[in-house]
Formats: structure tokens, C-alpha cells, sequence
């Protein structure tokens, strides 16, 4: 399940409602990752641009491969404006043993921030100023400008 | 006819133009000023899949999409 | 942190106050792992012994390790029954950076199952059985078999 | 006199004995057959530390306790 919600997510609603629906699946561990925004370096907040269509597909093909190890993912992301303190991201994998939701919870989120098509602008002074020293150019990114 | 599109902080409005493979859409943008600080960081979509060849054929109504630099979470 | 109840934990109620309590911290990362009773080999649920003393200054003793990192532990756990599908263990992590939120969170719940003095038991037919096989000597166990 | 605890699944009331070592205590256990089962895999405190050497000195009132294979989570 991928949720795309407008401003910051409801945390207590997300975690709790994931809880409860695989209440009854046998799953062992649940690990949630919980993404909050920072004050630091004098921001108001991030704001967030997300492609959907990619990003269904990303994790459309991350859930294919934690199926056959028996784990589950779901995913919430922010779009738009995010305030100091508030939380924009929410990864969490059920599975039936540990070792695989550890795993699993880490290779996730590292893919995400490699791979998943969203971008994050500063909020200072009321703009939206583009984090591009944070960002990571996606595998295979390049490919216009080389010459083949 | 094929589209190309912008993603993220990329202020640039879609473009409609003839081309045949990726290798035409290349040639293009790199004589475009405005995509000089973006060619070589962004990723290229054909109709929502990421593609990693010059080679890939286009065909009518096809969408491009250059995705530049990410961060989520 | 470290909390013991009496029988399951409530888990929405537990994620949700952590997260309130750190609410203005400007961790970026949380990340909790939540352990639930699997349906499994017939068990009815399990139940736990919790030798505190040691329990705690084992915890302790991590959250001295954690921060230096930057990242803050807390943790709970049941004493008692707990039944199938309940849940008897949280362990959280929250950190400013997400590498050290997962690095932690993993190494802090691997050495919890091998190192904290909690002691597991299958209830079937009304019975209290210690899981024996699935249970791990602690580091230096033996000394006292030894020849020295 | 000393004491020794059985913690967890040892169904085993304390123990009070005279010990100056835990090499004291580990000579009565290892003749008490109801600990054959438990002795070759219990980790040893002394007033709640873990502790490593059989040369650990042992005063007046000092706890050992006995804690056998765990299963935490």
C-alpha cells in the first residue's frame, strides 16, 4: 500500500491503522521507519514534489521482491509543505522473522532515497528553494548528455 | 509527434517534437541553454519506465520524461 | 526508556506517546520494531519471566553506547501471558540521521535477543513450557560447568 | 554466608552458603544433580553483574544469580 498525502502525515493514524489491518496475518515483527523534518540551517519547513506514476512502479517492483521472503511494505509520503517538526515519510515492512525485517527495512529505505522520484525544497522567506545539494542523480542518470 | 516533460524543480513546460529513438530527444536538449545544468543529472522515463539506452525506440505519442536529482523521506 | 507490563502491550498507545514525547527533539528518524506472538506450532500464546535488575542495566548500558551517536533507545516489554497476534516487545530508535537510526535499531534488537535476561515460554494446554530450543546462552555462559 | 538465585525456568528455591570465590559456589553446584541440565549453559551474576571468572571474590551478602539460555522479543 503507497499513500500520498497533502502536508504532513498523521503519524499515530498511519502507524496505529497498519497495525490493526495486519492484525491478523501472522506477520512476527513490524518495524515502521518515520521520517520528521529538521530544524536545521535556519529552514520554516521542506515542501515536496512526487511523481506518481514512477513512484508506483518503484514500489510496486519493492513489493514483488520482499514477497517471496514473506514481508509486507507499506508506504505514506507528504506532497507539499511540510513544517518544522512534522512528518513526511512513513516505510514499514511486517514479516514473519526478524533478520528479514531488519534487512528488509534498511534496503528499502536506502532504495528510496536513491531512487524514489520526489523532490524536496527548503521553505525559507516564504520560497521554495530546490535541495539540490541533497539530492541524488537516479542510477543511470546522465544518459541525454553522454555521448553513445 | 512525442512529448517531453519536465519533473520537479525542472521550470521548463513540455516540448512536442518529431524523433524516432532517445538519441534525437538528446540532441535536441543539448542545444537547449535552459537544460545545460540538468542533462547530465537527470534520468529519462519513456512512458513512466526508466529507460538506460539511446536507442530506445519512440514512437507516436510517446511520453519522455527527464526526472533530475532526488530526495524523499 | 525502559517499561515492563503485565501482559500484551498496547502498541498504538505506545508508538504514538513515544513519538509525542519526541515530538520537538528534531530527531529526523524513528524507527520502532514491534514483536508480536506468531500462530505457530499449535502455542496458545507465550509468556515471559523479566529479571529486572539486570534487564535494566543492560539497557542502560546500550543507551550510554547510543548516545554518542546522537540517538536516543527506548524500549518495552511483557511480563506474563501474551496471547496470538498480541504484541510483547517494542524497541525504538530515534536519531537526527537515518543511517544511524538503522544501524542501531538493528544491532540494539539482535543483542537484546541474545543478551537480556527474559525468559520465554510456550503456553499449551494450560501449561508453561520454557522454549528451550529457541532460547540463547548468554556470552560466557558455562562458567561455572568450566574447569578453570 | 552468600546466597545464589535461580533465575527464569529453574525451578530451584535460593541457596544459602559459605563461598569466598565463585569457585566455592561452582564446586556445589556441579555435585547438584538437578543443575547438570542447567550448569554447562547458565551466564553468572554477582549482586546483578555479569560477571567472567571463576576468581571473583565473594564477601558477606553477595547475591550469585544464575541465568540460564534467553528468549527475549
Amino acid at each position: 500500500m503507497l499513500e500520498l498525502h497533502d502536508g504532513a502525515l498523521n503519524v499515530p493514524e498511519i502507524l496505529t491503522r497498519w497495525y490493526v489491518q495486519e492484525s491478523a496475518s501472522n506477520y512476527g515483527a513490524y518495524i515502521p521507519f518515520v521520517g520528521t523534518v529538521r530544524d536545521e540551517d535556519g529552514i520554516e519547513g521542506l515542501s515536496f514534489d512526487v511523481y506518481e506514476p514512477i513512484l508506483t512502479s518503484w514500489f510496486d517492483a519493492w513489493v514483488a521482491k520482499a514477497a517471496p521472503l514473506g514481508a509486507k511494505l507499506k508506504m505514506a509520503h507528504s506532497r507539499g509543505d511540510v513544517l518544522l517538526h512534522e512528518s513526511s515519510y512513513i516505510a514499514a515492512v511486517f514479516s514473519p522473522k526478524r533478520r528479514v525485517a531488519l534487512e528488509t527495512i534498511d534496503a528499502f529505505v536506502e532504495d528510496f532515497k536513491a531512487s524514489a522520484p520526489i523532490w524536496k525544497y527548503d521553505l525559507r522567506d516564504g520560497q521554495r528553494l530546490y535541495a539540490r545539494d541533497r539530492s541524488t542523480a537516479i542510477a543511470g542518470a546522465g544518459l541525454l548528455g553522454s555521448a553513445q | 509527434m512525442i512529448t517531453v516533460e519536465f519533473l520537479g524543480p525542472i521550470q521548463k513546460p513540455i516540448l512536442s517534437m518529431e524523433a524516432s529513438t532517445l538519441r534525437d530527444v538528446a540532441e535536441v536538449l543539448r542545444q537547449d541553454d535552459e537544460m545545460a545544468q540538468w542533462i547530465d543529472s537527470c534520468a529519462v522515463a519513456v512512458n513512466d519506465t526508466l529507460v538506460s539506452s539511446l536507442d530506445t525506440v519512440l514512437k507516436e505519442g510517446d511520453k519522455v520524461s527527464l526526472l533530475p536529482p532526488v530526495c524523499g523521506g
